[in-house]
């Protein structure tokens, strides 16, 4: 049981390798976006995983007097603005796509590299 | 009680989520898309009974009605790609 | 009463699970999409109605009961309206039913 | 029990990555990050983090998977195949390397619930036992995003309004004005000739945006706030835009209002922030609002909410019409 404590860090290792994979080996760059967007839900998964506490309950304290278990708020502070901040980064991301696709006709980056050098 | 659905409720996502993966057609990932999405809802409302803090409810609640925006979208996508395949007159590529 | 009720909640509720649990296998063993389509879509509307409903005899009668019931509603009505939408779209595509494989003719990925 | 549940969601958590990463089809990419977002919901539920999960549920359902088809509408969906690289193979190991790194390190943290753990031991407690004597309101996500740091939170806000400029401007390139202006009636797609999906969604909009506001301003007493509202009532309205055509969207909220709901809700917050300094207090310390300090955290807070969610209902909003627009 004590070493299932841990399995969170393994599965955060995992989606951040992934991620990080996907960005570096993958010619597409909305491949690489997707790849971005896993490697910040590995940052996210972490984040909440440290706030839990063993038998508790969200921090949403309905009965100030009762003596119960809150997880940490703070950490779930922080995630909650960077989802939407994380959206909001990727549609950048992604007009960027957009724009280079118009211009250069595709969206590998290799070809992209290849008319650069050509040109 | 709450455990055997909800137990139920996850390896019915596992096969969802097989389903995803194993396409073939695209239609199959779309369904397989809208199964889990039921699924979500139902596991949610499940484990908020089953945590007892079921003013969490809200959650199912949102996904209840959000989850259709994401169906309704791919065939707004569907629809907009096999025109533009067609060829209308007016959509300069 | 209240002992019938609750064995009828937990009757719904294992009832539910188990259509639920036969619809997923159902989606992942049909031979082509709109079998697979006809599992996913019956259990997904008869699930919920048996699950929710388990859960909305459980809850007793309190703002958490309307909420249960909300959902279901919502669940209602969007689930077969998503199937019947995809099924269409399906169709129009030309993706033809029978109990056979896919087929390299079939339309797989739309191209943009 | 519940534990096993959470194993289990986090490693088909793993899978799908793995899957997204794998799959030569974007659209199915596209279609395997929906159920991404799903799991990471569910994950973010069993850990506890409602408000976080809420805010995952209103993002992840409707407006990411819409915004990523609609980059896909102008793009190619298929990706180029190509022989195995050496380049992915050293890669494939390095990462791999990482990953076994990262899992030998992890045996030095401190086990996931631990209530010893540091992370617990810091602030957490004291915002924990301060907030129900200094703000009084129930939920202490809310109290801590909106007062106690409330300067991240401000931060986070004009982040996104920036991503949202960002994207106007790199869309509007090469046509007249900043903004999508209203253009020429043309077949748009919409879903105006399927008549079922049209009558039900149009029953479900004002649901969706009555849920909106009651999330926006439930969110003191539940899980919820203005970014979870302003991310559902976008939801709402992109939903109307599908059913009814962009244009018509455009109609009922022009490029204008929508630029202007999110400059309008970032400067109310800053507008606060200023108001508090004007009355005496510090930046965005809002106990002198009112003439009880409990009572002006709570006005506080309820204000910088609202402008919260305007800001990122327009934002969203802006960012989906720009891509709509480049799409002719």
């Amino acid at each position: 049981m004590e070493i299932l404590g841990l399995y969170n860090y393994w599965v955060f290792g995992a989606l951040l390798m992934i991620g990080f994979f996907a960005l570096i080996a993958r010619q597409n760059l909305v491949k690489k976006l997707l790849g971005l967007s896993i490697f910040q839900s590995a940052v996210f998964l972490l984040y909440i995983s440290l706030a839990k506490v063993e038998g508790g309950t969200a921090p949403i304290i309905l009965d100030p007097t009762a003596a119960e278990i809150f997880s940490n708020p703070l950490p779930q502070v922080l995630i909650l603005t960077a989802i939407v901040v994380g959206i909001s980064t990727t549609a950048l991301g992604l007009a960027i796509v957009v724009r280079i696709r118009e211009a250069y006709d595709t969206i590998e980056d290799d070809e992209i590299r290849r008319l650069d050098r050509r040109s | 009680m709450y455990i055997v659905a909800s137990l139920a409720i996850v390896m019915t996502m596992c096969l969802a989520l097989t389903r995803a993966l194993l396409g073939p057609t695209v239609y199959d990932r779309v369904l397989a898309v809208n199964m889990f999405g039921t699924k979500t809802v139902l596991l949610l409302a499940v484990v908020a009974f089953l945590n007892g803090r079921t003013d969490f409810l809200d959650l199912a609640l949102a996904y209840a009605l959000i989850n259709f925006i994401g169906v309704l979208a791919v065939l707004v996508f569907f629809q907009s790609s096999r025109e533009r395949a067609a060829g209308k007159p007016g959509e300069q590529r | 009463m209240a002992i019938v009720l609750d064995a009828l909640s937990w009757a719904m509720l294992v009832g539910g699970a188990l259509f639920v649990l036969i619809g997923g296998i159902g989606a992942l063993r049909m031979p082509d999409f709109f079998t697979r389509m006809h599992a996913s879509s019956l259990t997904d509307s008869l699930g919920p109605m048996l699950v929710l409903g388990g859960l909305a005899l459980q809850s007793g009668w309190s703002l958490e009961t309307v909420k249960v019931l909300a959902i279901l509603l919502f669940l209602l009505i969007t689930g077969p309206t998503a199937t019947y939408a995809l099924g269409h779209a399906a169709s129009v595509a030309g993706l033809k039913g029978g109990t056979r494989e896919y087929r390299a003719s079939d339309p797989r990925e739309p191209r943009a | 029990m519940i534990v096993v549940f959470s194993l289990f969601l986090l490693s088909l958590l793993v899978v799908t990555a793995i899957a997204i990463v794998r799959s030569e089809n974007l659209f199915s990419a596209v279609m395997l990050s929906g159920i991404f977002s799903l799991l990471m919901a569910l994950n973010f539920f069993i850990l506890d983090a409602a408000d976080v999960a809420l805010t995952e549920a209103a993002v992840g359902a409707g407006v990411s998977t819409v915004l990523l088809l609609g980059a896909l509408a102008l793009t190619p969906t298929e990706e180029r195949r190509r022989k195995r690289e050496r380049k992915v193979a050293a890669t494939l190991v390095t990462v791999t390397m990482i990953f076994l790194a990262i899992s030998y390190a992890s045996f030095d943290q401190p086990r996931i619930g631990d209530p010893d753990a540091p992370v617990h031991r810091h602030v957490a407690p004291w915002y924990l036992e301060q907030t129900p004597e200094l703000i009084d309101i129930p939920n202490v996500v809310t109290a801590v995003l909106g007062s106690f740091r409330g300067y991240d939170t401000l931060g986070e806000v004009y982040v996104v309004l920036t991503a949202g400029i960002g994207v106007l401007f790199l869309l509007s390139a090469g046509r007249p004005g900043l903004l999508p202006h209203r253009r020429e009636p043309r077949i748009e797609s919409s879903l105006k000739s399927h008549l079922i999906p049209h009558v039900v969604g149009r029953v479900l909009i004002p649901f969706i945006v009555l849920f909106g506001l009651y999330v926006q301003f439930h969110g003191e007493y539940g899980p919820g706030g203005g970014f979870q509202a302003g991310a559902i009532i976008a939801a709402g309205i992109i939903l109307f835009a599908l059913l009814e055509g962009e244009g018509a969207a455009l109609k009922v909220l022009p490029p204008r209002v929508l630029v202007g709901l999110a400059i309008g809700g970032a400067l109310l917050y800053l507008l606060v922030g200023v108001a508090c300094m004007l009355l005496g207090g510090n930046f965005l310390d809002y106990s002198v609002l009112a003439a009880d300090p409990v009572t002006g955290q709570q006005i506080g807070i309820i204000l910088i909410e609202l402008g919260v969610g305007l800001a990122v209902t327009g934002t969203l909003l802006s960012i989906f019409h720009a891509f709509a627009a480049r799409e002719q």
